[in-house]
């Protein structure tokens, strides 16, 4: 039986709201509908925190805070939507666009890609940095799937489903700072590693287009960051949902008028 | 009893053995046990990383990851002389950039790697707390004070004819 | 009756899709001719960028000298300048070629190694511009005013910024119609 | 078992043993000296003590660091009776007259003695390097002849825990790793977290370039940071402790195992520390070159084998920590000054330095000085007191342009500033930091948007990768300094590079990205000509 969870009256951007005791500001605004965006997020997953995109200011905080990290306390007052969150947020996307390699248009994310949509909402028609221009070789050695690191953002979402969910490991970061990158066991091309289970889950998961099948074309990669929220929520609740959509393979919807 | 030799017939795996039995093959010990297979077989070779690995029971990728983000690790056999420049702050402000550029340059060598012919890999180091006596090089682990470019290149030579001189 | 506005489009490194989606906007641009002059346009044979440009839209990223050169003569000509496209406004597929480095080195793999006999790299300067080390956005070069991404705008992007910028209503905030792709 | 070490006896003898030889000459061992070539020095001290037949009345011994490391290789020659004299820039030629001057026979040449009157010696107050260059740091008996674990053996047989944590409140004392949060009250929280496994850890993974006053504490007195930990975990209820040493200190890595040794045989740790009903168990963990492992979370982490990725706080070490039990991290500096807080009391300790900043603070000073090297100072000292008195000024007749304080993390302090007392709140400020104590002085040749872009490349190296802002924006920040001082800056630069520090310092995850754009925010407000001279530069090319 679920156990009853104690209520927190907070505040989220004037709308008071009933937050659960133990739950992020995150979780308690999207459980009210209210929208803050977030890229390494994902629910089912551990808490990652690092994107700083989910970034909101707590009254009485000096420095803005992660909202997938942050817990609810007993009459916090949060802000989703400053102009200074806006401005961080934006500087934020124009780092990673300017970090790697984002050619939206041969994407095949294009159109179906978190950084994509979070640009949008964040208004951010150009970046102001230099473009980095890594390089950043492709690994298509995978039967199956094929890892662009150009549009990699590091979030660790892949990393952590593998780890957490599939319990595989077969992902973690190498190197550090900006040179950070992910690899598969010791950096042999993804084909060659042992561990994979083909599971798919990785590039369920993939906000961006670094992670997707062999054979799609732009704008036909199809994500689906919900199968892991799912997931956890069958194997706890023992509770099977059939999926609205077909969570992994793209081809399958490759009929559909998109 | 002396300890079982590793299949390979490399006996320096006896000494990483007897490290992880000490320690108990604690999974916390990854680092240490970085350190002394590194010490033992100079650099950290995909092999080497795999035996670990499989010794911790931790995913190689993990092992990679951490032995990655730690900047003491080398995974490319090192050059027969090092020569490490400490490039902070003291140092910097004394001209430790000068003394890079002369050793790069006269060894061909990019710093953080090795020459061609494998003579000497050149290192920048981040401060080795003798700022008092910036700049400072390290050559082969001998460190040296008050250093410039001309110096510097000399102590090189000079150590690379110490093994002329024994033999 | 007021006067029209001085229109310019510039194509630099792009692949003049944008211009072919400015085509789009198929029966307005009926409207648009009442309103603007086309004064300089890979559209019209008009061989010098001219003085006096109220608003250019430049498509494409700055990938050569020539391109450099116009890129700077039109800033210096035009009152606004729009970014118009990707290309112009990320470097996107034209700047594919920096991860790889020197642009020698990229012209020889395509002129001469690539070929099976007499190869050589084209570099009859002027006719050929010189590549830049870097392909860059728009941006980097000169000062930009106004920001039109997609690969290409679609036609209705393209006809709503044009007209904001006429009637000096475009939005701050402007949705969808700033998405890259 | 070992019987605990009566502490009082083994002090007697050594100190009995050691006045068997009219004569000792101490030679400075620290890294300082002996890339200066005290290695050399040191083995002809004690070959021509042989060759002059004075081996049973002078006795030759290795120590820690003297200070004026850049007149290296220092030597003291103590007389019974007092008499002391002290030589810089000892080769083995003056080495031999030392023993020749020792011997009765001949001098040592004028230029080779160091007056110890002068102020770089006499304006320090010594607490936690009070036995750095005295003792040998090998031997537990001539530490404990010098007070060491007294301090321990005084908390356990007289003192409750929270009489201890107490004291430290009352004392003051702050953390002197950077960022000066009171020791007590971070005491208190371990004490107060209820758990079966807690743990002290000393942080000694010094990183800031131009810092090793943690190393010289570590290298030159391992049992005072020991002890400063054994006390910590008395009074807040842990039992395992752990020193994280960064790996470019091998020797200090050495001394620490040999003094854990040691103190082991004779039950000052392990199982019933002197008899009482406390245990308490230390480990040595090496790093592997992480600055970013100086952070609390990310040296945890590397505790435990991962990757140094600071994680998100709360919750705090002191709830969840090492291995998820309740854990306190204290700099070694800090944990250093215990056993003499414990030993003297709180008092004695809140009565040196400033109402806010009590006690002392060691920095290494560095740069465009005379004097260069370690000291050690009473808060609230000024700024000019340090450079100009202490460090003699700036050599070759050139004029201070500034000091440098924090490293990384920190600012730069310009001249008119040079009276300001030297403490945790005016240092902030003025938009630095005390940071660990890396001090570092710049002479008017220096250009300060290399030095700010120094300090960038060092973060973009250094940033372990986790979140966005540190990972791209260090990387963005150091682009546009590098382009700014090639004199390749565009009009819009400095308004871009502003935004972009303001983003990194408030949205990054940890204090290394949170504090990274303080060299530039530093320099930026204070010597701002300087980067629109070389913008104007670069608009006119």
């Amino acid at each position: 039986m679920p156990e009853v969870r104690r209520s927190i009256a907070i505040t989220i951007d004037d709308t008071e709201i009933d937050a659960y005791e133990g739950e992020s500001i995150l979780q308690a605004a999207r459980r009210f509908g209210i929208k803050i965006p977030s890229m390494c997020y994902l629910e089912g997953l551990s808490v990652w925190g690092a994107c700083r995109i989910c970034v909101v200011e707590v009254a009485g905080q000096h420095q803005p805070r992660p909202a997938c990290a942050t817990l609810v306390v007993e009459d916090m007052e949060v802000r989703t939507n400053t102009a200074r969150l806006q401005s961080h947020r934006r500087t934020i996307l124009e780092l990673l666009f300017a970090e790697g390699n984002h050619v939206c248009a041969v994407c095949v994310s294009n159109g179906n890609c978190e950084l994509q949509d979070r640009a949008v909402e964040a208004g951010m028609d150009h970046v102001r940095f230099d473009y980095r221009n890594p390089l950043r070789p492709v690994d298509a050695t995978h039967p199956k799937y094929v890892f662009d690191p150009n549009r990699c953002i590091v979030c660790t979402r892949c990393v952590r489903v593998c780890d957490e969910i599939e319990g595989a490991h077969v992902w973690d970061v190498a190197s550090r700072g900006h040179q950070a990158h992910l690899v598969t066991e010791l950096g042999q091309p993804w084909g060659r590693s042992s561990s994979c289970t083909w599971c798919g889950k990785c590039v369920a998961s993939c906000p961006t287009g670094a992670l997707f099948y062999q054979g799609s074309a732009v704008g036909e990669s199809v994500h689906a960051p919900d199968l892991v929220a799912r997931l956890v929520a069958a194997r706890r609740d023992h509770e099977w949902f059939p999926p609205v959509e077909s969570p992994t393979s793209p081809n399958e919807q490759n009929g559909d008028d998109r | 009893m002396a300890e079982a030799l590793h299949p390979s017939g490399d006996d320096r795996f006896a000494v990483l053995d007897k490290h992880l039995k000490r320690t108990h093959h604690a999974q916390d010990q990854l680092i240490e046990t970085l350190h002394v297979a590194q010490e033992v077989f100079g650099y950290l070779s995909d092999d080497i990383l795999m035996y670990v690995a499989r010794a911790l029971l931790l995913p190689p990728s993990m092992v990679l990851g951490v032995a990655t983000f730690y900047h003491l690790f080398n995974f490319e056999a090192q050059g027969e002389h090092a020569c490490s420049v400490c490039t902070g702050t003291a140092c910097f402000v004394k001209g430790a950039d000068a003394i890079v550029a002369a050793v790069r340059d006269g060894y061909a060598v990019a710093p953080g790697a090795t020459s061609e012919d494998g003579f000497l890999t050149l290192r920048t180091a981040r401060c080795l707390g003798s700022c008092g006596l910036a700049p400072v090089v390290v050559i082969d682990g001998n460190v040296a004070g008050h250093q410039d470019a001309r110096s510097t290149l000399e102590l090189i030579r000079a150590q690379a004819r110490i093994p002329e001189e024994v033999n | 009756m007021t006067e029209k506005t001085r229109l310019a489009t510039v194509w630099l490194g792009g692949c003049s899709g944008c211009h072919m989606s400015f085509l789009d906007m198929d029966e307005f641009l009926f409207d648009l001719a009442d309103r603007v002059d086309v004064v300089y346009s890979p559209l019209a044979d008009i061989k010098e960028f001219p003085d006096g440009v109220d608003l250019t839209l430049v498509e494409g990223a700055v990938a050569n000298d020539d391109n450099l050169e116009l890129a700077r003569l039109l800033r210096a000509r035009s009152t606004t300048v729009v970014s118009f496209g990707d290309c112009a406004v990320t470097g996107n597929v034209t700047a594919m070629r920096n991860p790889l480095g020197d642009p020698q080195a990229i012209l020889r793999r395509v002129y001469v190694d690539k070929v099976d006999r007499d190869g050589a790299i084209p570099d009859d300067r002027p006719v050929v511009p010189a590549l830049l080390p870097r392909v860059l956005p728009l941006h980097q070069v000169i000062d930009v005013d106004v920001y039109l991404p997609g690969c290409p705008p679609p036609a209705a992007r393209i006809r709503d910024a044009v007209v904001g910028i006429l009637d000096g209503t475009l939005p701050r905030e402007r949705g969808e119609g700033i998405r890259f792709g | 078992m070992a019987t605990p070490i009566d502490l009082h006896e083994v002090a007697e003898r050594e100190l009995e043993d050691q006045a068997r030889y009219p004569w000792r000459i101490k030679a400075c061992g620290s890294t300082a000296c002996q890339s200066a070539g005290a290695g050399a020095s040191i083995s002809t001290l004690e070959s021509e003590v042989v060759a002059v037949g004075l081996s049973d009345s002078v006795r030759v011994m290795s120590t820690g660091c003297m200070g004026l490391c850049s007149r290296g290789p220092l030597v003291r020659v103590l007389r019974r009776g007092g008499e002391e004299t002290m030589y810089q820039s000892v080769d083995r030629d003056v080495a031999v007259d030392i023993v020749g001057a020792v011997a009765g026979r001949g001098e040592v040449a004028d230029a080779n003695r160091i007056d110890r009157h002068i102020p770089f010696f006499t304006r320090q107050h010594r607490v936690v390097l009070a036995n750095a260059g005295i003792i040998d740091p090998d031997r537990l008996a001539s530490a404990v002849a010098h007070g060491a674990y007294s301090a321990l053996e005084k908390a356990i047989t007289t003192m409750t825990p929270d009489q201890v944590v107490e004291a430290i409140k009352a004392s003051g004392l702050r953390g002197r790793g950077g960022a000066g949060y009171p020791v007590g009250a971070k005491w208190s929280l371990l004490a107060g977290a209820s758990s079966d496994q807690k743990y002290v850890i000393a942080n000694g993974d010094e990183g800031d370039p131009g810092a090793y006053m943690d190393r010289t504490v570590m290298e030159d007195d391992p049992h005072r940071v020991i002890e400063g930990l054994a006390i910590a975990a008395y009074a807040t209820g842990a039992t395992r402790g752990y020193i994280y040493v960064r790996a470019e200190y091998p020797k200090a890595v050495e001394r620490l195992d040999r003094a854990i040794r040691a103190a082991r045989r004779s039950r000052l740790l392990g199982r019933k520390v002197l008899g009482s009903d406390f245990d308490f168990e230390v480990q040595v963990r090496i790093g592997a070159g992480a600055f970013v492992c100086g952070e609390e979370t990310a040296l945890i982490a590397s505790i435990e084998g991962r990757r140094g990725n600071p994680r998100l706080r709360p919750p705090y070490p002191t709830e969840s920590g090492l291995f998820g039990m309740p854990s306190m991290i204290n700099n070694v500096e800090t944990l250093a000054n215990i056993p003499a807080i414990v030993s003297k009391g709180a008092n004695w300790f809140s009565s040196i330095g400033t109402d806010r900043s009590t006690g002392t603070k060691v920095f290494a000073l560095a740069g465009d000085l005379t004097n260069t090297g370690l000291i050690e100072v009473p808060m609230g000292i000024s700024l000019r007191e340090i450079v100009e008195d202490m460090g003699g000024g700036v050599p070759d007749g050139k004029v201070f342009k500034a000091a440098q304080t924090g490293g990384p993390s920190g600012g730069c302090i310009p001249t008119q500033f040079m009276d300001t007392s030297v403490d945790y709140e005016s240092l902030r400020e003025l938009g630095s930091i005390m940071g660990s104590g890396g001090l570092i002085v710049m002479d008017e040749d220096t250009s300060m948007p290399e030095v700010a872009r120094f300090f960038m490349e060092f973060c973009m190296d250094e940033s372990c990768g986790k979140c966005v802002p540190c990972r791209a924006g260090t990387v963005q920040l150091h682009g546009l300094l590098d382009r700014i001082c090639s004199g390749e800056g565009r009009p819009g630069d400095l308004g871009l590079l502003e935004e972009l520090c303001t983003v990194v310092r408030e949205t990054s995850l940890c204090g290394l990205g949170q504090s990274a754009p303080n060299p530039v925010v530093s320099t930026l407000h204070y010597f701002r000509d300087e980067y629109e001279s070389l913008l104007q530069e670069a608009a006119h090319a």
